[in-house]
């Protein structure tokens, strides 16, 4: 069984970015994501419960090039004004086609 | 029932209590916090309920009856913001982008601060009108809508009619307002099916709710220490000049003294739903700890132990 | 009362528009959303209050008075999913596999339409028999069973006994046939207990339980338009046959009206818990969107606007 | 009416029944579980309503009526993990760190025994006094720290001030002090506002928290079948035991036979809230399916099941 | 303090294969797993949430041998028929032997 | 856009050391963590819900350093008394500054 090397880009950001964020990595290519619930705490402070949900952790299996455009968005828009972070790792799937 | 007495009253009613629970909690550093689940689902239960009374009440209000306190409840959605943003420039001498995020939530209303204001005007043996949630739904939209426009003309960047479309179909518009129609058409009938649920419990599901309410405006002291004495001024003269304003509007549109008193708090009171979401993705160069601090941990306090009684005894001499 | 009437007061009923008020939020992007945990909660409630409910009633009801209309449960239990699979195959065309899943869910039962048909039935003027709820858990299970061997006549593959214990161990059999227990065993002593939160607030939880079904029956519309218009045609008709069969059933088995109403409803009614959940696992090469839109898509409203309605104005024929 | 009759009543209450259909769930690998949220919040909710409903009778109970009950109530609290501790050591020859950690769960108490007594003695048409739910709040803390100094006798490491505090603002005990402290100060006035709310549906709400319990205790059992039954003989003679103590003592304060009953349950009964989570930070080296088996899976039971009745039974012959 | 060389495997799932999935991964081998819940998009549309919950992201660590049986497993017996994913990293751990 | 390499420490453990672990990591040098809740199995036995919750996973991106130190104290204070597990990952991240 073939193992295709693919990127694995997790954002973590205020609740309140949801529908953006989502839009934003389809845009770049995404073909699917994973988003579960989590809190958490950084330069900009505890993100304290509210009516929006604390933090979501965004994770998205893409090509390598959809992840540089990925960060490249995160970090034009992003970055500057909210509390969102990201980085990249390397994973290895079956049905790479999948997420291309 | 004389002011102090109603103090009294208030300060030890369970909501108000629960609420300074919920803030010794932090301060005890306790470790106690809501399921996430629950505080949401609380919300969604406080909202579609204020709506769904307020609908009930509506469906046999005669539109006669309602016009001037809606047009009122409108003028306040146009002045308060103005107010908010000139004070921010002026007193606290901030850019304009803050100016206008503050003015988003001090233009818009808290519903939390309307229901304490209802319980008070209750607990002090007069009535609110009916339709008071009504206005609440009418003054949700506006404050935040001109505090976003008021920031574009010192900036830009944020997406306009997003914004715009975030806060109509926000969570929190959207369950008022759809609380509101639902009562509007079931009426009276339906009100008879469900109420053992949404009105019955209400006031002890509030209680919960300002529990941890508690928690979260305590948590927010930290960053007004930061922030210092002005935005304490800020957060609680603003509300003063609100609510004399709802007060005297609340008296030209005919409103009972009952409700010239929710009429004023609503004015009074900041945004903490469905301001900060909005202003957050309308306005994100402005800085969130400024208005969440001024808003939940000044100024809605401050409401719920002084104001309210406050607005009553000015209310005592406009009316009697 | 007569029929059209009963339909006004159907659909204004706060259950009804907290559906539809879920499927705009759904239509307007709204970003209304229940937490996951409070949807688990409300169905939780639902399913034990239904079962503890009707398990009290069970408790003074005599054997000889439940045992005919038992067996008309069960019979339907045997017609309707056979019923449901041939209308698949010849009128949808669909294969074995697919058309096994659709009888599965046509064969079950939904609890909240059992709920609507009640709360129906009470606002008519009439009565249904008490141990109406101790029907709904006989039908929920065959039905699925059913649905799952017509499958494998067709094909192999999923796991049949895993199927099975899935089906009667899955939580919402479990918690309705528990809560019969616990309601036959504790009986009225019990009831008096526990009422002021298994009964009382009931038809609000169901109402809040509601929104959430329209947001999720919203989200499935989209598939419909893909599944296009022969689905709809299906989705109604079926229930038509299904409900007209319950009539003739209840009234055989010497029913009230009330009650036959509410046994009609919940023949033409489809699963949306229990079956979806045994489906996926026992024929994964169904497709999950074909019978959920059905199901949740078409014939949830259909009855709950229409379906129930006129299953009474039918009973009033067969009846009166 | 006998005690008998009254075990068979407090057999086939909701709440019992609740608990046992929890255990069959897991016997019958049914897929049921709690969303961890609801669990949460149905603990939160019931600490706070009983710690509410305590104060709300404290702030019309003389300093006189409540002081000798305190006193034997803080007796019990250190009577009685002596008594579990040496139990330990001698009888199931547990190393001295385990023998704490029981020590701390039996010293302590559950507040759900303690409502179930509650239900018990009120079914039995006798009365507790008002104040109990005080006495409560009084025994669940010392009972754990002493657990842990006597832990510390055998043993270092870990934290004790860290475990204090912690057991201080854990969140059940900051629930149920908290929610006194708000119905000391709002009194009746404050309970007519939310008893719709914390007093009606609570019995309701607490079925719901029995079933959840029956499941995790269930769970516990296997690791029981590997304890073996010196653990069983354990909890079941330490309640016996912790009972008998509870009722003398109340006897000796001048308490009402109800008062004694609901004393005596709570003496015998095992901390299953406040002392786990205290107990884990405090003594990691104590092993956690020792105590959790014991206190959630014996005792708990026991008390529920036979624990009660007996110490009603035996009260009849101290006070009649 | 010497770590060692494991594999991560994650799986991303209808939340209704809970219990399939934990037996699966266990007769593979693995020694425990963590779970928590998720939300998700992919070609199969949006798991929209349901009496059963939604996805279950499912995290088991375990030997290079283990991940590759897992994987095998998946592809046989779920990718077909199931809203599943699946991805491998490499994780550094200390005390190997607890995981193999 | 430059990426910077650091390590993602991930800790699973019961849900009452919570707040004991936040502190270590900090005081190890994390500038930064994220949290969610989870359940999960493993030599210490099923982790059931209790009123403190099951387990939580909790994620750190650290330089090379501190994720040893992390791991250090892991090993010496908990390892041996509670059901905790913790693994490193590579991963890259924009704005590397940020997180040392
Ligand atoms: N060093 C870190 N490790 C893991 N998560 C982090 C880190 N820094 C920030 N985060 C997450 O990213 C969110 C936003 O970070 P910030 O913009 O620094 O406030 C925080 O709430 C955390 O959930
Ligand atoms: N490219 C992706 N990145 C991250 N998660 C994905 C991706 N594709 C699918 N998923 C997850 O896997 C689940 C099933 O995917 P699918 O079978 O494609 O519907 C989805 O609900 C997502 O949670
Ligand atoms: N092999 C594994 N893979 C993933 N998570 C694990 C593994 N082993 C243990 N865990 C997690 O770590 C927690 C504590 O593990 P333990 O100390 O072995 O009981 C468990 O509840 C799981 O959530
Ligand atoms: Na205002
Ligand atoms: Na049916
Ligand atoms: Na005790």
């Amino acid at each position: 069984m073939e193992l295709v090397r693919l990127k694995l880009v997790t954002i973590v950001a205020e609740a309140v970015l949801e529908k953006r964020l989502l839009e934003e990595i389809r845009r770049q290519g995404a073909k699917g994501y994973t988003l579960t619930e989590a809190r958490g705490e950084g330069s900009r402070g505890l993100r304290t419960m509210d009516w929006e949900g604390q933090n979501i952790r965004l994770e998205a299996i893409v090509s390598e090039g959809v992840a540089e455009r990925i960060l490249q968005v995160l970090q034009e828009r992003y970055f500057p004004y909210y509390a969102v972070i990201a980085f990249v790792e390397n994973v290895e799937v079956v049905r790479g086609h999948k997420y291309v | 029932m004389d002011a102090l007495e109603l103090l009294r009253l208030n300060l030890l009613s369970p909501m108000v209590l629960a609420f300074f629970l919920g803030a010794l909690a932090v301060w005890l550093k306790s470790d106690l916090t809501l399921p996430e689940g629950l505080y949401a689902a609380l919300s969604l239960y406080l909202l579609f309920a204020i709506g769904f009374k307020g609908g009930v009440e509506l469906s046999h209000t005669s539109a006669r009856a309602i016009a001037l306190p809606a047009l009122a409840t409108l003028l306040l959605g146009l002045l308060t913001p103005a107010v908010a943003y000139f004070a921010a420039r002026r007193f606290l001498r901030l850019d304009g982008v803050n100016a206008a995020a503050l003015a988003a939530h001090y233009g818009s209303v808290s519903a939390v601060t309307f229901l304490a204001a209802l319980a008070f005007v209750q607990a002090s043996g007069h009535k609110a009108e009916g339709f008071m949630p009504t206005l609440v739904a009418l003054l949700e939209v506006p404050g935040v809508i001109i505090g976003i426009l008021l920031a574009r003309r010192s900036s830009s960047g944020g997406r306009l009619g997003e914004a715009f479309r975030e806060v109509l179909t926000g969570k929190s518009v959207f369950l008022m307002v759809g609380g509101l129609l639902v009562g509007v058409l079931s009426g009276e009938e339906g009100m008879k099916k469900v109420e053992a649920f949404f009105v019955a419990p209400f006031q002890g599901v509030l209680t919960l709710f300002l529990l941890e309410l508690g928690l979260v405006a305590a948590r927010r002291l930290a960053d007004l220490r930061r922030l210092g004495w002005r935005l304490v001024a800020f957060g609680t003269a603003v509300p003063l000049l609100h609510g004399s304003l709802g007060l005297m509007l609340a008296k030209g549109a005919g409103l009972s003294l009952g409700g010239g008193v929710v009429l004023a708090a609503m004015a009074a009171s900041a945004s903490y739903i469905a301001a900060p979401a909005a202003v957050r993705l309308a306005l994100p160069q402005a800085n969130p700890s400024l208005y969440l601090a001024a808003s939940l941990g000044v100024t809605f306090p401050f409401n719920l132990v002084l104001g309210i009684p406050l607005y009553y005894a000015l209310a005592n001499g406009l009316w009697g």
